[in-house]
Formats: structure tokens, C-alpha cells, sequence
């Protein structure tokens, strides 16, 4: 099993979990973050000061999967979160050894 | 206010019996409301009340409406809804004494039907001095008083057009549009409505505190403006929440006490006629929050804070013309009217016609000022409990009314569609569609409206 | 609005003459209350006071009280909060103009010393002639101003109940209830404290500005319904902080600039006893603020905003009764004491007892009430900077007082226990718990008061 | 307010005839104003008036100030800005009754061109009989409300100094340094201003609503603090966005508001005069919020929200002195130049130097006062619209000004310094630096604004 | 050394907490996520417009233990998080290379 | 490649990001997140109700780089956040197995 991670543009969230779920995602989870990287910020004036903001708002998704998930769902992300400019993100893959749903005890595959 | 559109060009006596017979009779004999003497001076309970007036048509502006608007934006476009309406009343408030208050307020020669003259402008000759007649003979309040009161009308209606507009509109050319708007739409209605000379005054429809110049006015500019402007990109896909219903709610509220200034203060005295206009602005408006929470209850299962404001709101602008001239009943029904039909318009009609009036100042203050102000002429019937006027007749009544919304619907509705399409070669009306994503706080003013 | 509980029953004249001599003496030979003709008209100066000072009390309701408890609720029932004020102050106006007004305040025949008629219901009769009698012989104000006034008292007392029933009570449970407090608690004992005939007014207790009706009625009614409700799931256990103390300050402010409207307003007339009543307003406030804010830093170690906005609330709770009565050095003595007992109510006592009065509407209101209701009967005494009272003597008069408190607090405890009662077996009180661990905003609104 | 300073001492009855063929003139013949009979009373009106303006001044501290403050710092320490300025406004409430309006408003003997006596200490003697003059012969108002107007006053003065000393200054620190401050800066300056013995007074320069009093006074104090408390830490490196403009956008909405009573409640009574004051605290404001957005937007590329909220502040800060007293096209220019000269102030010059104001309160309120004060001397020429004064000289009034300005700068730069240093000796200024890190809130109050 | 992520109701937070303090696990981090799963959102209606959440507050725990505790943190997690109804959330677990103390640089074991 | 993910006290984070753009890190991904731990919290008093905050407010970075800099990114960090006292907070290792830039589907080192 796997956990994908993508940095992705907040508007495109909608349009990837609905690509996710097409391909037999069945969960995922989501967190608001701040990426700095390529892709420039903009300038904040408030009365004299001058702040140079660089952080800017991004979504980040984790979702686990098995393995023979994990190019398709790569596929998809890279494929539904595209715009073509500076900063549409990263995806990030890493194994995990385990998975548990809290409610059953299930684990592994069938925590997914 | 606009009891004067009661008068007939040419009849004020008459007319003036009428109303001494109506809503000011308690006042007439009033020890400190002399027998009309050469120069009649002010009283100090009226100035006293105006000036009150004056600053809650201001306090509706700034914060209350910005904040009703503000709170159903999107939190990225916080900050613009905010800009817009304090530029909008900024730049209102200027003109308004250069020429705004000339233009609507003096005689126009020839073009008198339709607007005034540059005489007072700068307000050449108004001085501590000089007075403006109320609605009873022989009162007057101080001039100073009746500008102010009426420049914070000139601030607020073109702020409400801003909620049709939102999350679209560059900052520069909404400004450009409220100048040219106010120059050459407001003003000029706000003289054919409200001063002697003016073509609807003397057509002698009934509008206590504004519905037409204000609400329905606004209303279609509006919606000529969303329609023109297109809808915000991901209208209709993407989540388009309210950022915070508690500013809506906060500003709702301001809307509700300073409307007491709108519709109270347009008596111009503080009398019972005044206090006749302030118990129907309570239950015209808690009948309408009433009608909009039970009818979406029933037909969408939930009770709705926001259906409750919206309610509320509509309520308000419904009672606007009828003010002064109904019975606290008749407001109620005339409230419970507006609050179901405005439902039905912002849910069912605007979705079935899929425009973008973004804030529903269409659905909202358009239609609720054409049910307020056809309503008037219904429940001004003193069968029903309103105050009458002279000659009264239903039907001929509703007919005025009709014609007045009709000459409102046309004159804003081109009028605001040729300014757009100005400013639109001038400036050009829309950001582009980056900004839009990001928001117009950081695109159009650098700045955020939250950093917590 | 309560002078008139200074008059007994039988000597209108008498305690007329004991009114000359304290508040509202400077005003008797103002040349704009002509010594009483045969019908007595309007001041436009008190007109114009009344009107605002109606607007005022709408303003502490919506939305003062909403903001400062909503912002002490969490976030997911802030919008529930706004809600159920709104609603409340709604249907209170519509049921107050259809027969509320004329329950409290007409004759009742037989049931006079309790409970008006339905003689005026719909307004009947009422109309911008009529007027209504001020506590000055020969002065009156409009009748629409005085029901306009009243109103708002309507209104925002069942809205303070719902201070402790919040984050678990259903919005429908609470509608009902509504109604059926306002017409079998409030207007009842609103006739009974204001109305010439009832009970509590010929008793001869002091109560300027409604500590009985308003506020120990309030605070009785939310103490039992938190008993019958029960507690929040997880109270004493899980983290409860408050969602948003700016929210919670702006209402605190609002509720003091407010509360003008209600003290001083309920003077009825603009003369120097409601310059009075506005400065009792101010001290008694400060000194409540600074009592719980030193009496907080000495036993918590911290003095914190919330404790001073809570002693400001006390503070305007305590003065209610004595507004216009007592001296500004008596209303900052009662100012403090309030904010001391206050705290110690809402920290130890309630902590004790372990009932969760979740906004401490009793630990303010009813207590704040109950202080200020005794404390009047001391602090007007002339002795201690006081107006006093005719015959006055302080052991009959404080027990007096306390004959009032005694009869509010078994009134309201029993009518609202058999109410929420009724209403627990016909709709249901509480949410599912379910619910209540989602959040009212969602589970019964279908939205969020905050989507940033 | 101040309108007095236009009186010379000695020659009372010469400085009235000049008032009333000023802005006064309208009213002196008011049949409600009886020609100054042995006892003049109060017309209601006026009373009505001055309540309503009273609670608007309050309306201006809380919430406004502390929003228009506490939108502006980081959210760490919203709460800490709430607390200060709410406990300013109760300590400045309880010691004007128990002490202060007596220093201000009493002669103080041999010392009465600097401050007053103890003689009406705890209010003694003041009753509701007792009534203070107007600036028309033979009108009076209530004492009472005399003493709540002043006393809001007083109570927002010390409030401004907070933004100059935010997110740093200690909570205990603060009120010990406000108590002092209101006692040897406050009582003094408003004695010499605004009481005919004082020695401003005397001076014959010209203020009308307090710009030396309250503006310059406060704003020279926040510097002063400024400079002596030192840079917040990470000043100029970190981030330090404000926290929530939309909370600064509805405290200048309620200030803009509130201002109203401030100014035009300083003509202390109901007439064209008030109305003067009204308009001009309208165009003024606009103008200056035009001002500096158009300056800002040349300059800095971006039109922002900020900037027109700080524009409108100006504007409001420099029609102060000026409001009943100039015309209103004068008070537009004064308003644009408040407008861009205060933007230089806050941005370059302020940068220049490298002091930490803030919230800015000297480059808005000092620098704005400033030259509000000596625009009042240029635009108060009847050939440039103002109402004059007798025997007018521009520059000989200019220079008075000039003084006046001097004289406050003096008298509170250093009468600030000291107390400031003496706070430091007693309690120490400033939190430690863990604590300025954590943020004042929890540090020092153990709350949080928001917990969202 | 791993690191125990746990997605659970956030009203369940305090008592996980608890439970994983009693079993020696000294610290964690916490961080507010939204989560899509089996779990039934709501709709939300503003004016016209419907919008069905299908996203639901969430709260993620990431633990790092030494291998001996993995097993005992899992459990405590599961145990005390479980309400038995759908969206008790999930428990990943993965392998960390390596911990630092940033205060003293110590690592590993000891900077846990 | 290996993500190293840091917490940090909020305060750091302009300098830990200058110390990692100096060394030659273009991107990272900044959460705001609570942390609980050694460092002891606050006691927040509403009225009658006192509360022990024992989560702080912490910053969480994600750093994504190839293994050659790993070292010197976790001294840039422990160098720039370390205050000295309790609370400076922690950083993890992990590996990735896969990386990919969206703009241009670009993958492992050159999607960093
Ligand atoms: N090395 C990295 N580690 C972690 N996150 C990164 C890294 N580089 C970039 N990101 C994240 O990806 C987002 C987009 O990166 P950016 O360089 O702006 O554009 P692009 O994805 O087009 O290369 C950043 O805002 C940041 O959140
Ligand atoms: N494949 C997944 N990857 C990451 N997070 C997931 C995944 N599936 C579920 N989650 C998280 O777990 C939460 C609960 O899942 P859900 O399917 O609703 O119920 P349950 O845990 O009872 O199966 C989701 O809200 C989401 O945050
Ligand atoms: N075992 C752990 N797993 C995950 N995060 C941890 C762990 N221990 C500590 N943390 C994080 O590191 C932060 C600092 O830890 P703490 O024990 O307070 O101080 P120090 O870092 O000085 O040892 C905590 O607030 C928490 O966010």
C-alpha cells in the first residue's frame, strides 16, 4: 500500500476527487496548506508597509491505496489538476505497512 | 419624503388638506409648530430627528449594507465588496454637493420634467439661514438638514447596484459607472419623483420613503449589470458559499435600525406620522422574515438564517413607498407577500433564467420595491386601513403605481445599459479571468481581508 | 417606562406631585408642555426621543444579543444563536401589534390585575391621533411611538431566555415556546408591572425601566429551562471555549449604546430625568465592568475581557430598575456590587450547583435583576443621593421590592416550566444528540455561519 | 463643543453678537428658545439631541476605536487591544464623575487658567434642575447630559493612545498610565480649552469639536509612548498584517457614524448649526477618503481599503475643529489635504524615522489635528465659505492656531513623558519578550479572540 | 521508528490523547483536515443554490514511536477512537529513517 | 528522495525558509498545525469555566529532496528553529518513492 500526496490549485480539488472516485477511490483526506516554490507571490501594502508574500494557498491531498491503484491514481491527479502554469504542484508517493479502520478493526486492503 | 408625490402640481392646497386629514394631522395645531408666520423657523425636535436620520442612512451604507454584501461573498472578495461600497459612498457624497443636489433638488426649465439646474451648485446660497418645507404647511426644517439627509440616499442606492455585480467588477470601473450612474440616472429620477416640476411627482403615484428611486432603481441596474458583466467563472459548479453569515447577519441588522432613518426620517418631522412609518418598517419587515422562513421550510425542509435575512430585507424595501400610508395590518400582509414572492424569485425564476445577479439585488430590491410600491396604492385604502389620499380610487391608484414602476423599470434599465457598455470601452468592466480566480483582494487591492 | 409603577393605584395626584419634585421637575413649565389643555399634544422633541430610543432597544436585540451570545457559543451553533434571536424578535413583534399590546396594556375586567383585554387587538382603534400619557401631568407622546416602544421590550425578552438553552434546544421547540411565553408569561406580568391596574403596579414597587418584566423574568425562565433541557453533551468535560469574543465584545458595546434607548427612553420624555437615567446608564455600567474585571484579577489571577464585558452586562442589568431613580453615586455603588455578585454566581455558585446555564442568563440577568430590584429601594432613598418617592421609608419600600421579585420569579419559574413541558410533549425540546455533536448550524439549518 | 474658545473672556455679550450672526443665527429667535427668561429650561429637542449624542461618542469608543484598533493588530493580541480600550472607557467614566468633570468645568481659583477645583466633586450639586449654557443667550441644556456628552469624551481621548502602544504595552501598565494621564493631561488641557477661565480658552483660538483637546493631545501621547515603549519585536522584518480589515472596515464605518454626535453634537443644541457641522463631517470625510486613495493609488499602484479607511479617519480628524465653523467646500479642501498630507505621514515620513506608532495614531490624529486646527483659521473666512468670527484676520487667527497647536504639543508631549516613565518605575511598561511572542491575549488576559 | 497517522472525529481528540499519554507516548502533532470517505456529507442551501459537502471536518494525528510501541499506539487509537459508526476514520502507518530534537539535536530514539 | 518534515515554532518559519533557499531548496509546503508535548500549554478561564491548553500552535514543513541534501537540510532547519527552549520541536525523515511535477509530469529529481 501507498499513500499519494499531491499538492494541488484550491479550484481544482472538486474536479480531482470527482476523477478519483471514477477510478474506484473510495476516500481520501484533505488539508489547506502553504507552498512556496516556483511560482511567485504578490505584494501586500498595508499603509506603509510592504510585505512580499510568498506562501500561497494550496491543497494538499493524501489518499491511500494498494499498489496496483497507485500509477492510475497518479495518472489521474497529474491529468485533472493541470492548468499548464507555474505552480500546479506535486505529487509525493510513499509506502505505508499498515492500514486500520478505526470503526471495523479491518485492516490493510480492506481498510481502504 | 416623497409624501410629496402626493401633491398635484397645482393643487397643493387641496392636496395639502388631504394630508393634514391623513398621517400630519396630530401635528397641525402643535404649540411649537406656529401658524405659519412670514419666515417659519425650524423646530428643534425635527432637526433634532433628521439629523438622527442622516446618520443611520449612512449607518446602513457603511457598515450595514457593505456588510450584508460582503458576508455572501466569497472570503477572497471580502475586501472589494467593501472597497466598492465605501468608494461608491465616498464618491456619491462628493458630487452630491458639487451638482448632484442642484440637479435633482431646482427647477430645470425647460427640461424641469425631467431635471433640475446647476443653480445650487456647490451649494451656492445654502447657508444656516435657509430652510426646506415638510409636508405640513408652515414647517420647515433647516436646508442643511434636508442635503444630508437626502445625499445619504444619493450614497445608498447606487451602493446597492454593487451586489450584482461582485466578484467581477474592476474597482476603476465600478467608480467610473457610479458617477456617470448617479449623473445621469439617479439625479435625474430622483427630480422627475421628488421635486415639484418633476414628471412623476406631478403623475401622482405614491412613494413614502423611496421605492422607486432607491429599490426598483437599483434593482434593474443591477441586473442589467449582471447580465452584461456574465456570471463568475465556475458559477453554477463550484461551491459559492457565504464567507460569513455572521456578517450578513450583522449587517442585516444595521439595515433593519437604520432603515428607521429611511422611512421614518422621509416624514420630516417627528410625529405620528413618523411613528406610523416606523411600526409598519417593524412589522412590515418581521412579516416578510416570517413569510421567507416558513415558505422555505416548507418547500426546501430547513429554516434558513439566510432566508430569514433575505426576508427581512425584502420586508424593508416593500414598506419603503408604503411607509407613511398604510396601516400597521396591511404592512404585515404586505410583508408576507414580499417575503414569499421574493423566495420564489431568488430560488426558482433566477435559477430557471440563469443570470448571475450575484447578491439578488435584483430578486430582492427589484421585485420587492415593484410589490411595495403596486401594494401602496392597494393599502393606502383607508377600508384597509391606510390614511388615504384625496380622490381615492383603487384601481386608479394601482395604475399610477403601475405607470410609475414601468417609467422606473425603462429609464434605469437603459439608462444603466449604456453607462455599462461605456465604461466597458472606456475601462472595460470585468478583471481578468486570473484575477477573478485569486480574488479581487490581492488582484485589485493587494491586500486581505483576514490574516488569522 | 416604569415610573408609573411609582404611582399608587387611586393617588395619580399625589405621587404626580412626588414625581415634580424629583426627575422631571425641570420640565413641568417648559414652554413646549402647555399646562394641560383639553387634549394635550405631542412634543416633537419627545417624539423624536422616542422614536430613537425604540430603534435603539431593536439595535441591542439585533444584533447585539445575538453577537454577544453567539460569540460565546462554538462555532458550529453560532449560526443556531443568530437563528433563534432573530426568529424570536420576529414573531414577538407580529404577535405583539395582533394582541400582545393590547393584553398588557387595556383593561381586563375582571382579570384586570393580571392580564389585559382583547380590545385592542390588531391595533384597534389606534391611530395617529391617539396618544398616550407620559409620567407628566398633560404631557403625552403618540400612541404608535409608545407601542413602537414597547414593542422592542417585547421582543428582546424571550430573546434573552435564549442565552440558556442554547447549542441543544430545536429552533422549532423554541419558536413555540416563544409564543407561548410572550402570551401567558410576559404580556401577563408586563400589565400586572405596568399597566395602572395590575397587581404588581398597585403594589407601589419601583421599577424604572423593566428589571422585573424584563430581566428576572428572563432570567427565571432560562434557569428552568436549562434544568428541563439538562446539559450540553460534554459539559465540564470537553473544551467549551468561546468561539469568537470579538463577536461577543461588539455585542457587549452594542448592548450599552443600546441600552439608552431602554433606560433613558423609558422616561418617555426628553428632560433632564432622562439625562439622568443616561448617566446612572454609564456609571452604574463602568463600575460593574471594573468590579468584575478587579474582583476576577484578584481570585483568577488574570483579569480578562470576558469578565469585564460580563460585570458591563451585569452592570446595565442592575441599573434597569434604578435608572431614573437613584443618584450617580448610588448607581456606581450598585454598579459594583452587581459585578461582584455577578462573578460569584457565574463561577462559584453555578459551578456548584452544576446546572448548565450555558450563557449565565440567570447568573446576570436574574441575579444582576434581583440586585437592582432591592437596591433601588435603597439607593432612592434622597438620603443617599436618591430622587425618592413619596412617603418613603426604606425598610417598607425594600420589602416591597422584594414582595415584586418574589412575585416574578414564582410567575415566570412556574409558567415556564409548564410550558417548556407542553412544548417538550408536542414537538420535543432537544436534538438528537447526534445532532447536537454536528452542531445546530448544520444539523437544523442546513448551513454554516462561516465558510472561510 | 468648543465653540466657547471663540468667546474672550471679558467680553462675553461682544463674542455672542458675533456667534449669532454666524451659524447660530437661525435659531435665536426659535419660538422654543423664550428670550432668556430669569430661569431659561431646556427645550427637549435639544436635550433629545444631546442624549442621542452622547451615546454616539460611546458608540465610537466601543465598538468602534476597538475595532478600527483591533482589525488593524495581529490576532494574538485582537483581544488585548478590546481590553484596553474597554477599560480605559470605564476608568475615564468612573473618575470624570468622581473627579474630573469638576477639575474641568469648575473655576480653580488661583490655578483656574490651568485646571479646576474639587468644588463639584462626586457631581455635588448637580441635579436634574441644574443645567449648563449653550453658545445662544438664554438656551440651556440639562447638566446632566452636559456632563455625559463631556464625559464620553473623556473617555475616548486616552482610548486613541492605545493604537500607538498596542502589542506591547502592559495591561496593568496601560490603566495606571490612563488614570494618570486623564488626571494631569486630560482635565487640564480640557479646562484651558473649553472653560471660560482657561487659559486656551482666553486665547481665542478657534476649535469646535475638541481637535486640540482630543486629537493633537492624543496623538502627541501615542508617540511619546512610542518612542519610549520601542519597537514591537520583529518590527519591520516579520509579517505584521492586520488581522481582520473587515473588523477595522465596521470600526470606521461606526466611527464615521458616531463622529456625528461628536461633532455636530458640539453646537449643543438642535439647529442649522448642528446641520452645518453634520454636512461638513460628511464631505470632509469623503474628501479626505477620496484623498488618499487617489494619492495611494498613484503612489503605490493599488487603490486599497486601507487606505481609504485611514483617509476617512483623517478627514474626520481634521473637520473636527472646523465643523461648525467652515463652509462646505472648505471643509472638502481641508478634508483632501488631511487625506494626502497624513498618507506621506504614514508611509514615507514615518519610515523615514523609524518609530513604531503602530496603528498610527500621531501621522493620523496628531498630524490630522493639526491641520484640521490651522485649516479652522484659514477656511472659517466668510470669503472662503466659513461663518466667520468677529473682527477675522487670517493671519492674526492662523497664528492663534499656530499657539494653541504649540501649547497642546507641549503640555502633553511632556506631561506624557513623565507620567509614561513614571508607569515604568512603578509597574514596568512592557510584557516581557515570551509574552509580546505568545501574544498579549492569552499572556496577559489567558483568552483568545477566536477559537474557530 | 514509525509514524502512526490517524485520521478520527475530532471530538474524540482529548480522549485519544488521554489514551496515548497513559501508555508513554509523550508527544504529537495534530492538524485539522477535511475527509471524504463512506461517510455521508450534507447539503447546504444559500438562497437558490444547493450545495451537497461531501467534505467533513476531521482531525489528523501524527505520532512517531520506537517499532516496540507501534503496536500498543494502533490499538489505543483504535480502541478509543471508535464510535462504531461509518467515518471513525483510518490509522496509517509508515517507516521514519530518522528523529530529530531540533532544541538539543539529539536523535532518534532519544528524540521522541 | 526523501521528504523531511519538520515542526517549528511559528515564528521560525521566514528564517528556516531563507536558510533553505540558501542551501539551494525551491519549494517546500507549510502547514499550521498543534502540538503537544514537554512544552507545557496555558490555562485559558471563561467566566466560570477554566480550560488546561495543553496543544500549541506549531508550524509543520514538508520538504521534498533528493537524499544527497538531505543532511544539510535537517542542520539548516536544526540550526535556524533552535531556540533552546522546550518546544522547538521536531524533524522526521521518511522516504519517497516516486515524485512528480503536475505542470509538466516531470518526475523524481527533476520534479523537485
Ligand atoms: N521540494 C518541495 N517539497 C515540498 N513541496 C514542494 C516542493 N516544491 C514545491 N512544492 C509544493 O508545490 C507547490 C508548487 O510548486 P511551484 O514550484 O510553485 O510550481 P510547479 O509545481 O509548477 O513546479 C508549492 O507551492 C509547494 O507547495
Ligand atoms: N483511502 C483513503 N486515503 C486517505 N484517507 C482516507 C481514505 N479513506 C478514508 N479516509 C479518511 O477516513 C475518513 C473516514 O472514512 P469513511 O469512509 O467515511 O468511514 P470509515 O472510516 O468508517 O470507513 C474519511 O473522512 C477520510 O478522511
Ligand atoms: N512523538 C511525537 N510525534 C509527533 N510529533 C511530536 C512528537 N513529540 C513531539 N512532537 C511535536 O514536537 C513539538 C515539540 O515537542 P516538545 O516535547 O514540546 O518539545 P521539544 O521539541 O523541545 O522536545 C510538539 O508540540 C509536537 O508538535
Amino acid at each position: 500500500m501507498k499513500i499519494v500526496m499531491a499538492i494541488i490549485k484550491p479550484f481544482k480539488l472538486e474536479e480531482v476527487r470527482d476523477a478519483l472516485t471514477a477510478i474506484g477511490v473510495h476516500g481520501l483526506t484533505v488539508t489547506e496548506v502553504k507552498g512556496y516554490g516556483r511560482q511567485k507571490g504578490h505584494t501586500e501594502i498595508y499603509r506603509g508597509a510592504e510585505y512580499a508574500v510568498s506562501f500561497l494557498p494550496k491543497i494538499k491531498i493524501e489518499v491511500a491505496v494498494g499498489n496496483d491503484l497507485v500509477e492510475r491514481v497518479v495518472e489521474a491527479i497529474t491529468a485533472t489538476a493541470r492548468t499548464g502554469q507555474i505552480g500546479d504542484g506535486k505529487i509525493f508517493v510513499f509506502a505505508i505497512e499498515k492500514a486500520v479502520r478505526i470503526r471495523t478493526g479491518e485492516t490493510d486492503a480492506d481498510a481502504l | 419624503m416623497t409624501f410629496r408625490t402626493v401633491l398635484r402640481a397645482g393643487s397643493t392646497g387641496l392636496a395639502l388638506a388631504a394630508l393634514c386629514a391623513g398621517a400630519a394631522l396630530a401635528q397641525t395645531a402643535a404649540p411649537e409648530a406656529p401658524a405659519a408666520a412670514a419666515a417659519a423657523l425650524p423646530n428643534k425636535g425635527d432637526t433634532a430627528w433628521m439629523l438622527v436620520s442622516s446618520l443611520l442612512v449612512l449607518f446602513m451604507t457603511l457598515p450595514g449594507l457593505a456588510l450584508f454584501y460582503g458576508g455572501l461573498a466569497r472570503s477572497k472578495n471580502m475586501l472589494s465588496v467593501m472597497s466598492q461600497i465605501t468608494a461608491t459612498a465616498i464618491v456619491m457624497c462628493l458630487i452630491w454637493v458639487v451638482y448632484g443636489y442642484s440637479l435633482a433638488f431646482t427647477s430645470g426649465g425647460s427640461l424641469t420634467s425631467f431635471v433640475g439646474s446647476f443653480s445650487k451648485a456647490f451649494l451656492a446660497g445654502v447657508s444656516t439661514d435657509s430652510t426646506s418645507d415638510t409636508f405640513t404647511k408652515g414647517v420647515v426644517i433647516p436646508e442643511y438638514v434636508f442635503i444630508c439627509f437626502q445625499m445619504t440616499f444619493a450614497m445608498i442606492t447606487p451602493a446597492l447596484i454593487v451586489g450584482g455585480l461582485v466578484e467581477r467588477m474592476k474597482f476603476s470601473a465600478l467608480v467610473l459607472f457610479v458617477v456617470l450612474w448617479g449623473s445621469f440616472v439617479y439625479f435625474p429620477i430622483a427630480h422627475m419623483v421628488w421635486f415639484s416640476e418633476g414628471y412623476l411627482f406631478t403623475l401622482g403615484a405614491l412613494d413614502f420613503a423611496g421605492g422607486t428611486v432607491v429599490h426598483i432603481n437599483a434593482g434593474i441596474a443591477a441586473l442589467v449589470g449582471a447580465l452584461v458583466l456574465g456570471k463568475r467563472i465556475g458559477y453554477g459548479k463550484e461551491l459559492m458559499t457565504p464567507h460569513s453569515l455572521t456578517m450578513t447577519f450583522i449587517g442585516t441588522a444595521v439595515l433593519w435600525v437604520g432603515w428607521f432613518g429611511f422611512n421614518a426620517g422621509s416624514n420630516l418631522e417627528a410625529t405620528a406620522g413618523a411613528a406610523l412609518a416606523m411600526i409598519n418598517t417593524f412589522v412590515a419587515t418581521a412579516g416578510a422574515g416570517a413569510g421567507w422562513l416558513v415558505i422555505e421550510w416548507v418547500v426546501k425542509g430547513k429554516p434558513s438564517l439566510l432566508g430569514m435575512l433575505s426576508g427581512i430585507v425584502a420586508g424593508l424595501v416593500a414598506v419603503t413607498p408604503a411607509a407613511g400610508l398604510v396601516g400597521p395590518m396591511g404592512a404585515i400582509v404586505l410583508g408576507i407577500v414580499a417575503g414569499i414572492v421574493c423566495f420564489f424569485f431568488c430560488t426558482t425564476v433566477k435559477n430557471a433564467l440563469g443570470y448571475d445577479d450575484s447578491l439578488d439585488v435584483f430578486g430582492v430590491h427589484g421585485i420587492g420595491g415593484i410589490i411595495g410600491s403596486i401594494g401602496t396604492g392597494i393599502f393606502v385604502a383607508p377600508a384597509l386601513g391606510g390614511v388615504g389620499v384625496a380622490d381615492y380610487a383603487m384601481g386608479a391608484q394601482v395604475w399610477k403605481q403601475f405607470v410609475a414602476v414601468v417609467v422606473a423599470v425603462l429609464w434605469s434599465g437603459v439608462g444603466s445599459f449604456i453607462l455599462y457598455k461605456i465604461v466597458d470601452v472606456v475601462i472595460g468592466l470585468r478583471v481578468t479571468s486570473d484575477q477573478e480566480r485569486e480574488g479581487l483582494d490581492i488582484a485589485e487591492h493587494g491586500e486581505r481581508a483576514y490574516n488569522i
